[in-house]
């Protein structure tokens, strides 16, 4: 199902030099069509439909049509990503629609904190412990041979 | 040539991927050059927030030991390795991962990843070493974690730079760095550093994947790991091990959902079209695979195995019996239709979810095939194979054993340890980490993540042992190197009326095709119902020989296209080690991963070991060997 | 609805298709009809001096009985085609043919056909019953007879017509011309007409090839051959035969160069991998399959499958050992070196000239590997499947026989005739020839030739004994449903970033995808060794299903599209018939073509029969039954 | 192996309204670009490299380019058809050449006469000669059963 962009509802992420689409694809497949300054997927057939593309879209404007090489036609599934959860509408090819919710975080966004609130330890560069060990475990210390 | 500006970019610790290993290394790595005056500098392809295989997000942690309530113990853990690997694993990377991986999830858990806990407020198993996860923003997380200590630490994060090679001293004893360029401006980076750890992954789309036409992503493994860690490898003159065992993992058809949880969480059966249980009907057959076959849980490859045997046999389709295994968990509701219905929706829920937060196509493709998992089975089939060190597959970098257990263990060769510093390469500098290591399986994201951590400790600790920057040597051709694909297409286009067929270059596209179907065709893959054998390799190996000289001839009409010849030169080395690996390998061990027609059966007295494979940048030439497999324990 | 103009031609006899057995017809159609009146009009997608499977020409003419000389008779080829069919064969038709063939021949030779000929004049053999030529310009030359024959008698030739459809009397009962467009200007074509000759070809890329890259195009068969012929019968409700009887040719691998002068000229020996001849060493696999098995010469389908159980014993590659031929036939001269070295060139350029007079790319191929045939063998694999009635395939039209034939013959059943007009379909007008007839293999293009004469006679009488223009049925609802991908894209285009993907409409190009996956991995394709099942095809006819509902959804940018469009819907529908005779047929007869491995027996008893199926278009059913298998002979 | 059009030697035949290209191709392949009246293949994918179109243009400005998922590049086969002969050079990858010469016809074109010049026969539609049987057999009449 690789993604493709709802021409009407995508606004180029208002002409800033980094689209959000283009920013969060992993696999460097969506672009700005500079003369239309519409987004687009640029080569469909490497696309893993992961759906970052569509998650990030502030316009809702990318969509993913099922792999048409083995996919009916006719479904969907469209998230709504919030800050704690996400929305999932499910729309089966007989048209029959599915509603999830699932907790994607439970942190606000950008505050995991490197150590965690663990005690960093010793710093010991020859020692076995990583940092925050062995506060992290749920043992006092790493097991032994 | 190309007219790209030439960043230089000194570092003492270079990091190459944004992975779930190269953000274990970049937190580490923080944390201990931070204390030891030590800059780090971590490079991703991609943006570390999605990038690599957990881009879409996972719904288990699949290695969590548990050791700290107990439940399990680490010995355990390399016993299961062992075991699922057919006897060939490193059970002192194992045992190292295995050890600090419980704290890694404590961590992951406080940075915000929610996972499932039961009434007690105890983690919720999957199987025995798998935790339940609502994993949608699992990189996330993970990569804020390491962005922040990398800026608390003052250190520096490249996104969008794809880096094609090593930096070698001018004797290519020693790591110097990495080149490669950024896929947004016309930029060609030179990376100097003290140290570097590969942590760029797996390979995907070395063999042709079920699905040719526009399903050509959807592979299980992300496509957009290609090989990177492999050549990084191979052209640093580092020793491979386990390059012949690949990964194959069953899947649900077609969109390659995972399988684990309805294996191990709703206990689903896979059945072929006439209803026997592969697993059930077939297993005299594992008696041919002893000790392993006959030992629970019986190994990935043999699961594989008994079910192609069906498939072979046309048998297929080989189903998941979704309906049947959610039905027997409500059953003990069935008197009471409102908890019934209650327990129906919660598990169909958490059926979706498996989906939705790691392989949404799976999802879709059950929407678009009307399939309601209570109500109807799903056709499941094996991939075609991929190159992973971290799941049930083993390839990657032959690496220095963990200081502290060195001398330990019931058999250990001293031979496994060098240089003083663990994970690290036969190349000095050069550490990998996840899937860019070897024999290590069954790592996953918490333990890659884990590696990457303590890989990232140690070598900053290598680096203060061997506290200066080589001079790199070749930049410039390298460059000259790198950017020629763009040479050549500017050169060349004109003269034809079509960009895509030129007689003077090849385009990427086109040139993994073409590497797809050797490796389809004659190293075991899907059309080859996973069979190959001497002479088949043989002739995969002249055929490859070809495409490695008409990768000179790679044309590109722009950047995104250079970044995907290199993507695809990367899986040329991939295949080409695979296929030397296999040759080399005289017996059938993973039937399952691949079977090797002429020495069909597996010989424990001459092969109990691993090959590893080497090549020599200076002499362009490949080298193999048997290295002797140690016990840690009994 | 797209504007397209709509332009009505009245005819007498309509030939579709420009390909041997069509010219056949015209040449045929145009001495009878000018005889008695008849006007014959011929509708071509392309131009007749390059169209179909004779487009880069051939090599050989593989139907040549030669009885006038008395070397064979005609009874022996009845025998002959009985026994590589595996005993099921339409032996009135069979022998209708081979009567005629050599009086064809003789006239391509007239008209300018180079015939090898040998120092006494006589034609040169490759085999028993073929004859080598210089077949460059074949199709050139026989097309060129029938135009001027065409002209003379005043009648009329389109090209670049593309026909969709046949156009129907009011009550279905009898054919009334076909519907078409021009994909060369905005025009829907209705063509009506007193009767009908389908000779559109056969159906090629139904199934996956082996390349599916840019290598797509390179089927053995000609990819514009993609089964109109057989849409066409199943729209007009004819009942068609040998659905079930795929052909799968042995071919050099990957551009099927042709292996019948390696194996009957040169006596080339066919090996694995370790050398061993499959034709030797697995002949007593052969027994499974008697009495066809045990007779010479073995049917193709059995000489495909000792070649496969090698292929799946993982012996491969295969090679066509040609150098040791070329090697043999020089050796009586090796005391004479002037002698041997010419005989060599002689055997390097037949060599050559075997492949560029028809699979170029074979040749280029040898070029790119530099593979040079006197020193080097060469790959031969199995090709995927296509769907010809005129050479070691049967699947086509159920055609009455020849009214002379009727109530001769050992066993023939009576309801072989009716209409009293030879190859008529069971549909009253509507004639077919060439790989459109099924039953009568091994016609080639000398016999898909003589077929389309004497097919080209027969419906000149048929018309004068009906000679009435029936009135046509539902032309507007037909132009709308024609041209509909058209509308679709036009209306929905706008709404998507990529042409390509769009949630309203399916591009041609990705539903050809679909119907190969599909047909590669339930119906016995590559990808699956060639096996199938019944629960294999049953779960493969419920995707069909939802690619005929998605079919609606088919959407063409332009007109080049629109044609690809109703191609695939073509071969779509043949796709449908083959899987449901697979299902009807509970036996496997011809291993090699495939293997049905829920009953993977031959069943003279139940199944020495020709399994016919028959769509209803008004009721939309499908309907299956047996026919007996007479014997015009013993 | 696709075909391709060699931009600088195509003069789109001269912009007569059906190209040499166009006309031939059994596939509907080549194409005439009106912007820059050149020729080209339009979907490559489809190409049978059946060199109907390398033949017949009249400017060889056609060539073929191996199939590049599965032919090694730097070969090439390439015909100059006469009127009686095809002459074909074949220059392999490792840079040898071969040149073959075969006949393809043996009356000028235009001239196969339908008859071929023999007596046409009874003409009984109701008999089972076709046209020019007997005359035409090497045998005095068809075999009879
Ligand atoms: C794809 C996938 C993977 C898993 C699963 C399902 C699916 C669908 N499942 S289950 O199904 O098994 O169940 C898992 C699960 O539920 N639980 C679990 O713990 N692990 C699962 N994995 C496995 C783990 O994800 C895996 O083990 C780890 O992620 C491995 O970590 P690492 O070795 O770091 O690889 P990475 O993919 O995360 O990161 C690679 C990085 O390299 C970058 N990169 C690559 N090439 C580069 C180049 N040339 N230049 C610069 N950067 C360059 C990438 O951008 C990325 O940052
Ligand atoms: C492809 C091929 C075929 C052969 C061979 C090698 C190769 C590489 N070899 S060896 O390897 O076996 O050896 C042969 C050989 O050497 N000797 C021989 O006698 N026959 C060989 N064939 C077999 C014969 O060629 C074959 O039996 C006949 O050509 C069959 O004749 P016919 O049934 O008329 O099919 P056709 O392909 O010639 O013509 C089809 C016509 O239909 C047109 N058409 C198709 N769809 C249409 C539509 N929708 N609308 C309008 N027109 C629409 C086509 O344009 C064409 O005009
Ligand atoms: N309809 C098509 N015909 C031929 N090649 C195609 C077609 N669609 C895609 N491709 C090839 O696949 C590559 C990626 O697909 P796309 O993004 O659709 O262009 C393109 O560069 C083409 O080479
Ligand atoms: N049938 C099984 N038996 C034991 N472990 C399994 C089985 N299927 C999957 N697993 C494990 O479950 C986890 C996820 O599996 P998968 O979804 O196949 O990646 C991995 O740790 C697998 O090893
Ligand atoms: N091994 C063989 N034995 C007998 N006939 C063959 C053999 N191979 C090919 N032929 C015949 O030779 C002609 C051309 O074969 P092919 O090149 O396979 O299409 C056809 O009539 C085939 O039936
Ligand atoms: S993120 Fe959305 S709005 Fe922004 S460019 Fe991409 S598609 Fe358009
Ligand atoms: S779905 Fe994923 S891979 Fe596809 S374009 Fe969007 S972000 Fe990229
Ligand atoms: S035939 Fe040759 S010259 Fe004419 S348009 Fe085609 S390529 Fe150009
Ligand atoms: S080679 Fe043949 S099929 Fe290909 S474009 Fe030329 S004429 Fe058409
Ligand atoms: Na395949």
């Amino acid at each position: 199902m690789p993604s493709y962009v709802i021409l009407e509802k995508c606004d180029g992420c208002k002409g800033q030099d980094k689209t959000a689409c283009m920013h969060i694809c992993p696999n460097d497949l969506m672009f700005l069509d500079k003369e239309t300054m519409k987004g687009y997927n640029r080569d469909p057939w490497m696309c893993w439909e992961c759906y970052n593309c569509v998650k990030i879209c502030p316009q809702q404007a990318i969509d993913v049509r099922g792999y048409a090489d083995f996919m009916p036609m006719g479904a969907s599934t469209v998230p709504l990503r919030g800050s704690e959860d996400i929305m999932w509408t499910v729309k089966f090819r007989n048209g029959s629609v599915k509603r999830f919710k699932f907790p994607i975080r439970t942190t606000p966004e950008g505050q995991a904190q490197p150590k965690g609130g663990y005690d960093e330890g010793g710093g010991d560069l020859n020692g076995v412990y990583l940092m925050c060990e062995p506060a992290c475990l749920t043992s006092d210390d790493l097991p032994q041979m | 040539m190309a007219n790209f500006e030439t960043v230089e970019v000194t570092t003492d610790l270079l990091i190459v991927g944004g992975g779930m290993a190269a953000c274990g290394a970049a937190l580490e790595a923080s944390y201990w050059g931070k204390k030891n005056g030590l800059k780090v500098t971590l490079v991703d392809k991609a943006v570390p927030d999605r990038s690599g295989a957990v881009a879409m997000g996972l719904s288990a942690i699949n290695q969590y030991v548990n050791y700290g309530k107990n439940v399990n113990t680490v010995e355990q853990y390399v016993h299961y390795v062992r075991q699922d690997l057919m006897g060939i694993s490193r059970e002192d990377l194992v045992y190292n991962i295995a050890r600090h991986v419980d704290g890694t999830v404590h961590m992951f858990e406080k940075w915000g990843l929610p996972i499932w806990k039961d009434e007690n407020g105890n983690y919720v198993n999957e199987g025995r070493w798998q935790i339940m996860i609502n994993g949608e923003s699992y990189k996330v997380i993970v990569a804020e974690a390491a962005k922040n200590a990398m800026i608390e630490a003052g250190n520096e994060i490249y996104e969008r730079v794809f880096i094609v090679a090593p930096l070698m001293s001018e004797d290519g004893s020693r790591v110097a760095g990495a080149v490669g360029f950024s896929t947004r401006e016309d930029k060609f980076y030179v990376f100097k550093a003290k140290a570097v750890v590969c942590a760029m992954g797996g390979a995907v789309h070395v063999f042709r994947p079920r699905s040719t036409g526009e399903g050509l992503g959807r592979s299980w493994y992300p496509p957009f790991n290609s090989g990177s860690s492999t050549y990084f490898e191979i052209m640093a003159g580092a020793e491979l091990t386990c390059q012949e065992v690949r990964f194959i993992p069953v899947r649900f058809k077609d969109a390659y959902g995972p399988v684990g949880a309805w294996f191990l969480l709703f206990k689903a059966r896979a059945v072929s079209a006439e209803g026997g249980e592969y697993m059930v009907v077939r297993k005299d057959e594992l008696n041919n695979w002893a000790p392993y076959g006959l030992a629970k849980p019986i190994p990935a490859n043999l699961r594989n195995y008994l079910g192609m045997l069906d498939v072979d046999a046309g048998l297929g389709p080989l189903y998941m019996e979704t309906a049947e295994a959610i039905g027997n968990l409500a059953k003990q509701y069935e008197n009471d239709p409102k908890a019934f219905k209650k327990k129906m929706k919660e598990l169909e829920s958490e059926a979706w979810e498996d989906f939705l937060d790691m392989t949404i196509s799976q999802a879709l493709l059950w929407a678009s095939l009307n399939i309601a998992p209570e109500e109807k089975h799903s056709e499941i089939a094996a991939c075609e194979p991929y190159f992973i060190g971290s799941h049930s597959g083993a390839s990657g970098a032959w690496v220095s054993g963990p200081p502290d257990l060195k001398g330990k263990g019931v058999s250990m060769p001293d031979e496994y340890w060098w240089g003083d510093a663990g994970n690290m390469t036969t190349v000095n500098g050069l550490f990998a980490a996840g899937d860019a290591s070897g024999a290590s399986s069954h790592k996953f994201s918490s333990g890659s993540y884990t590696e990457g951590r303590y890989t990232g400790m140690q070598a900053v600790k290598w680096i203060l042992a061997n506290n200066t920057l080589p001079a790199a040597a070749g930049v410039d051709d390298l460059k000259k190197k790198i950017l020629a694909p763009l040479d050549r297409f500017a050169e060349f286009s004109g003269l034809s009326s079509d960009p895509e067929i030129n007689p003077n270059f090849l385009k990427p596209f086109m040139f993994m095709f073409r590497l797809q179907k050797i490796m389809d065709e004659y190293a075991g893959g899907v059309s080859s119902a996973f069979k190959t054998s001497k002479s088949l390799c043989a002739r995969g190996l002249e055929l490859l020989e070809f495409l490695r000289e008409d990768a000179e001839k790679l044309g590109a009409a722009n950047v995104y296209e250079l970044e995907r010849c290199w993507e695809n030169v990367h899986r040329m080395w991939q295949a080409e080690a695979h296929v030397r690996t296999i040759l080399f390998r005289e017996e059938t061990r993973w039937p399952g991963y691949y079977f090797r027609a002429d020495t069909p059966k597996m010989d424990n007295d001459n092969w109990l070991v691993f090959a590893n494979v080497k090549y020599d940048p200076k002499t362009a030439e490949w080298s193999a060997r048997k290295v002797p497999v140690g016990k840690l324990i009994d």
